[in-house]
C-alpha cells in the first residue's frame, strides 16, 4: 500500500497544540509543552504521524519556536 | 539546645503530601528527615480516605445483602456488625500502615517522631532537637472545621469520631453536602439510619458540576436520603437523649448524633509558621505555582495550601517538590487535571472543568450527556447516572462529569483525555470494552465526534 | 421471483457487526437494509455478553451475601432463586433490546425478518424477495462448536442452553478453560456448584498472558474452583441421572451437566457464501486488513472473520466498513488495541501484546508488575492480583494484563495508553484519584518512570 504523502497542510489559524491528526494525544501535549509547532513538521511514522522522535528532533534543532512555557 | 542535624530535606507532617515528598526525594539521592507527630500516613490513612471507602464498601455489602432479591438472589441483611465492619475497615488501615513503613525504611527516610516548630530560616524543632534542612517543607495537613458557636462535642461530631462509632445512629444529621457529608450520609443510609443533610448552597456536591448535582439528588431521594438545601444552620443543642438542630427558617431537626462535615480548615496555627515569617492567608500558607512559600528554600503540599483538599493532590505536590528540589524542573500542576471522586452510592467523579467554568473561560462550550440507560453494565448494576462531557469550541475536551456506582474508576481514562488535550477525534475509533461501564465514556466521545453508537435520542 | 429492492448497502446479520455497520452507515447517508433471521441484536445481547454478565453480577451479590462477616455485614445467603435470576437477566436483556429496535428505527435502517441467503454478485435473497446492494457485508456470527464424537443434547450443553437453566447443577464439568468456560465456571461455583474445568492447554485462559493464567488458577483454586489443564478430553456418556465423562489421562469425572466451551465456529455454511465464490478457509470468510473479501463490494465483519470474537471488534469493523464504503478512508484497525475482558472473579483484562509476543516482536521487553497488595481499594474490596506492563526496549507500552475484581473497568485507560503509544514518562505525572483500583495502573507507570511511589520491593 502507498503511504500516503506527509501533507501537513500549513493551518496557521490554529495554535500550536490544537488538533492535529497526525499527531496521537500524548506526542501533542508534549510539542505543546516543548514549544514545538506541530504544523512546521513533517511527519515520519506510517501514513504520515508525526511522532515523538519528530517532536524530539525538532527541540534539538536550532528552532525558532521560543523555549517551552513552564 | 542540642547539636543540629543537617539535612538536604526536612519535612514537617508524616501525610500524603508530606511522604510523598520524602519518599521522591530519597529516591533522587537527597537525605530526608520526616518528622510526624502522630502516624506516617496523616489523615488519609487512619482517619480520611482509606477507613471512609472501608465503610463505603461494607455499606454496598448490606445494600447487596438487602437488595439481593432483585438479582435473584435470596440473602438477606440481618444487621450491622459495627465492631466486625470496624474491625475490617482498621484491619486494611493497619496493612496499608505497615506497608508504608516498610517504604519509609526502604527510602531510607530518617523518621522522627513528635511535633516539630519550624523556626526559620530552615530549621524545625523537634523535642529540643534542630532539624537544619538545606531545604524546608510544610506539610501539616488540617482538621475538621466547625461552625461558630458549634462546639464539637458528645453528640456534635466530626469525621474524626464518626469513623469509630461503636453504634449506628438511628437518626443522624449532616451537615455539610461537600464530599465528606455526603460519603457519611450514604455509609449511615445503607446501614439503616435516617439520614438527613443541611446544605447551605442551593445543592448538595456544590463544587461539581450541577448535572452532578441534581443526578446525585435524585438517587438520594430514591435511597431514601433526606436533604434541605438552600438552608443555613442556626444551632444546635445536646441533651442527655438526644441533639436538636435549628435551621434559619425555623424547621428544628432531632437526632442522635450531629455530623459537622463543612470543611476542613489549614493546619498552620501553632508551628512556628507566622512567627517565621512564613506568608498565611486565611490560616492557608500561600505559595507560588512552584509551591514555593515566599521564605527562600521553604516549601508547602498538600491541604496547607489553597485549592484541592486530596491525598493525590498531596502526592502530586509532593513529588513536584522533591524533583524541583533535585533541579528536575518538573511542570508544573494543573490544578484542574487532578481527578475528584466522591464515593457515595452513586459515586460522582470529575476531571477538567464544569460547563459553568468552561463557559466562563471559552465564552461558549459543547456539551454531551450520555445517559447510563444506554450502558449495559450499568444497567446490569442496576445503577442510574451519566457521563458529561464538556468540550471547547473547536478545542479539546476539556471537562468530564459522571455520576453512577463504579464511576469512579472512569476517571482514570478521563484524566489522559482531559490532560493530554484528546479530541473526540481520537477518542471515538478506540471502542471499549464490551460490556463495560467505560463503554459510556466511549459512546460519550463517538456521539461528540459526530459518530453516535448506542444514543438514544 | 419478485421485483429487487435496491439499497446502497445490505447486511446479512443483525448481530453487533452488522448492527454497528448498519447505524453508522446510515448516519452517512447510504440506504441501508439489514436481514436477521431472529432478534436484532445477535449473540451478544441474547446468548452472549450481556445475559453472562446479568449472572456474574448475580454471583457477585451472592458471594457478597456469603461473605458478609468479613466487611461485619450480617448477611446470609440462603440460597439462590435461579427463576428470579432468569427474571433479572431476561429483563437487562429485553429493556437493552428495546432500546435496539428503537434506534434501528431512528436511524431508518429498513429491517428484514428472515433468513438471507447471498446468491452474488450483490445480492441477498430473503423469502424469495431480492435485495441488491450497492455493497453487501457478511455478518452471520458464530456458534457454539463442539469437539468430534461429542453431541451437544440432554446433559451436554453449550453456553446456549447454560444461560437458560432452570436449576443449578450440583456437579458440572466445564470442558474448555477459555473466557466462556471459565465465566460459567464462575457463576456457578457462586452459585454453591462443584465445578470442574478441563482444559487440554496447559493453562487456564491461554490466550492470554502467563501471568494472567497463574493470578487466575491461584484464585480459583482458593474459591474452590478445581481444574485440570493440559489433559484431553476423551467422551462423554450420558446416563438418567448424569453424565460421565473421561479424560485422556484415565480419570473419570461424574457430573449433573457437561458445559462444552471449546470455542466459537464461523457460521458461514448454508448462506450461499461459498457457492457465490467467496473465499473461506476452515469456514471464516477471508478478508484483507480493510475487511474486502475476494469479491467486489462485498466485506465481511464480526465473528466470521479469523481473530478475536468480541462484540466490540464485531462494532469497531462494522462501524469502519460503513465508514468505507462512504468513503472516509478510515484507519486499518489495529487488532492487538482491542481490549480483552473475562469477567469471571476474578477478572482478567488485557489490550496489546503479553510478555511472550512482546518479546518475540521485538526481541526483549521490559516488564513491570503492580500487586495489587500495594492499592488501598484492592485491599478494601479483598481482591487479589495485579497489574502487568510490557514495554518495547527504548519505546512505549505494548501491554497490559491485569487480574482483580472489576479490574475490567482499568482497561479503557490501558486501551487508551496502548493506542496513543503514550511512555511512561507521559502517564507517570498523571497522579491517579486516592483510593481507586486505577491507582495500581498510574502507579506500576511511575514504577516504570523510574519513580515509583507505593511500591514494594
Ligand atoms: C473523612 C475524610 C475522607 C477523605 N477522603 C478522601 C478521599 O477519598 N480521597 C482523597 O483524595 N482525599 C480524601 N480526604 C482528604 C485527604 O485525607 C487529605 O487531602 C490528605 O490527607 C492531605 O494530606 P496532607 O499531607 O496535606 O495532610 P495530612 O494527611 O493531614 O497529614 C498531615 C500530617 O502532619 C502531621 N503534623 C501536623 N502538625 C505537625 C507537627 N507540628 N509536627 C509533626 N507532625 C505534624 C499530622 O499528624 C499528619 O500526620 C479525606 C479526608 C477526610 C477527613
Ligand atoms: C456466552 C458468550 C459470552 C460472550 N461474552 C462476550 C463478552 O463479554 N464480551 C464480548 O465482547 N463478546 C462476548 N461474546 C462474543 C460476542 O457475543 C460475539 O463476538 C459477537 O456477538 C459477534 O457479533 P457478530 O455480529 O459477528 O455475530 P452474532 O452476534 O452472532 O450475530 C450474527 C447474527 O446473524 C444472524 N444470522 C445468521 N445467519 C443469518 C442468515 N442467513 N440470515 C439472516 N440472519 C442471519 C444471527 O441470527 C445473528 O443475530 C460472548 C459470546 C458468548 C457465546
Amino acid at each position: 500500500e502507498p503511504v500516503a504523502a506527509p501533507v501537513a497542510a500549513p493551518a496557521p489559524v490554529q495554535a500550536p497544540g490544537g488538533y492535529v491528526p497526525l499527531a496521537k494525544p500524548p506526542v501533542r501535549k508534549l510539542a505543546k509543552d516543548l514549544g514545538v509547532d506541530l504544523y512546521a513538521l513533517t511527519g515520519s511514522g506510517p501514513d504520515g504521524v508525526i511522532t515523538r522522535e519528530d517532536v524530539e528532533s525538532a527541540v534539538s534543532a536550532p528552532a525558532p519556536a521560543a523555549a517551552a512555557p513552564s | 539546645m542540642e547539636s543540629a542535624t543537617n539535612a538536604d530535606l526536612v519535612i514537617l507532617g508524616g501525610g500524603s503530601g508530606g511522604y510523598a515528598c520524602a519518599f521522591r526525594a530519597a529516591e533522587l539521592g537527597l537525605s530526608v528527615v520526616l518528622v510526624e507527630k502522630d502516624k506516617l500516613g496523616g489523615t488519609c490513612l487512619h482517619r480520611g480516605c482509606i477507613p471512609t471507602k472501608a465503610l463505603l464498601h461494607a455499606a454496598e455489602v448490606a445494600d447487596n445483602a438487602r437488595e439481593g432479591d432483585q438479582f435473584g438472589v435470596k440473602s438477606s441483611l440481618e444487621g450491622i456488625d459495627i465492631a466486625g465492619v470496624n474491625s475490617y475497615k482498621d484491619g486494611v488501615v493497619s496493612r496499608l500502615y505497615k506497608g508504608l513503613q516498610g517504604l519509609a525504611k526502604a527510602n531510607k527516610v530518617t523518621l522522627v517522631e513528635g511535633a516539630g516548630t519550624f523556626v526559620g530560616p530552615n530549621t524545625v524543632v523537634v523535642n529540643g532537637q534542630r532539624y537544619v534542612g538545606k531545604n524546608v517543607v510544610l506539610a501539616t495537613g488540617s482538621y475538621a472545621r466547625s461552625l461558630p458557636g458549634l462546639e464539637i462535642g458528645g453528640r456534635v461530631i466530626t469525621s474524626d469520631q464518626a469513623l469509630n462509632l461503636d453504634f449506628i445512629p438511628e437518626k443522624v444529621v449532616v451537615l455539610g453536602g461537600g464530599v465528606i457529608g455526603v460519603e457519611f450520609a450514604s455509609v449511615w443510609r445503607s446501614f439503616g439510619s435516617d439520614v438527613t443533610i443541611v446544605e447551605a448552597l442551593p445543592r448538595l456536591v456544590p463544587a461539581e458540576d450541577e448535572y452532578a448535582s441534581k443526578q446525585l439528588e435524585r438517587a438520594f431521594r430514591k435511597r431514601g436520603i433526606k436533604f434541605k438545601t438552600g438552608v443555613k444552620f442556626t444551632g444546635a443543642t445536646q441533651t442527655d437523649s438526644g441533639v436538636s438542630i435549628t435551621l434559619e427558617n425555623g424547621d428544628v431537626l432531632d437526632a442522635d448524633l450531629l455530623l459537622v462535615a463543612v470543611g476542613r480548615g489549614p493546619n498552620s496555627a501553632g508551628h512556628g509558621y507566622e512567627e517565621a515569617g512564613v506568608q498565611i492567608d486565611r490560616g492557608f500558607v500561600i505559595t507560588d505555582e512552584r509551591l514555593r512559600t515566599n521564605l527562600p528554600n521553604v516549601y508547602a503540599v498538600g491541604d496547607i495550601v489553597p485549592g484541592l483538599q486530596l491525598a493525590h493532590r498531596g502526592f502530586q505536590q509532593g513529588i513536584f517538590v522533591a524533583e524541583e528540589i533535585a533541579g528536575q524542573n518538573p511542570k508544573v500542576i494543573d490544578e484542574a487535571g487532578i481527578p475528584r471522586v466522591t464515593y457515595c452510592k452513586p459515586e460522582v467523579a470529575s476531571v477538567g472543568l464544569s460547563e459553568a467554568a468552561a463557559k466562563e473561560k471559552y465564552g461558549s462550550a459543547e456539551v454531551f450527556i450520555y445517559d447510563l440507560a444506554g450502558n449495559g453494565k450499568s444497567q446490569i448494576l442496576k445503577t442510574t447516572g451519566g457521563v458529561k462531557l464538556i468540550k471547547a469550541p473547536d478545542g479539546p475536551v476539556v471537562g468530564v462529569t459522571m455520576v453512577g456506582e463504579r464511576v469512579g474508576e472512569l476517571i482514570g481514562e478521563a484524566q489522559l483525555i482531559y490532560s493530554w488535550e484528546a479530541y473526540p477525534e481520537d477518542v471515538a475509533p478506540l471502542i471499549h470494552a464490551h460490556p463495560t461501564q467505560t463503554e459510556a465514556l466511549g459512546e460519550a466521545f463517538l456521539a461528540l465526534a459526530g459518530k453516535p453508537l448506542h444514543v438514544h435520542g
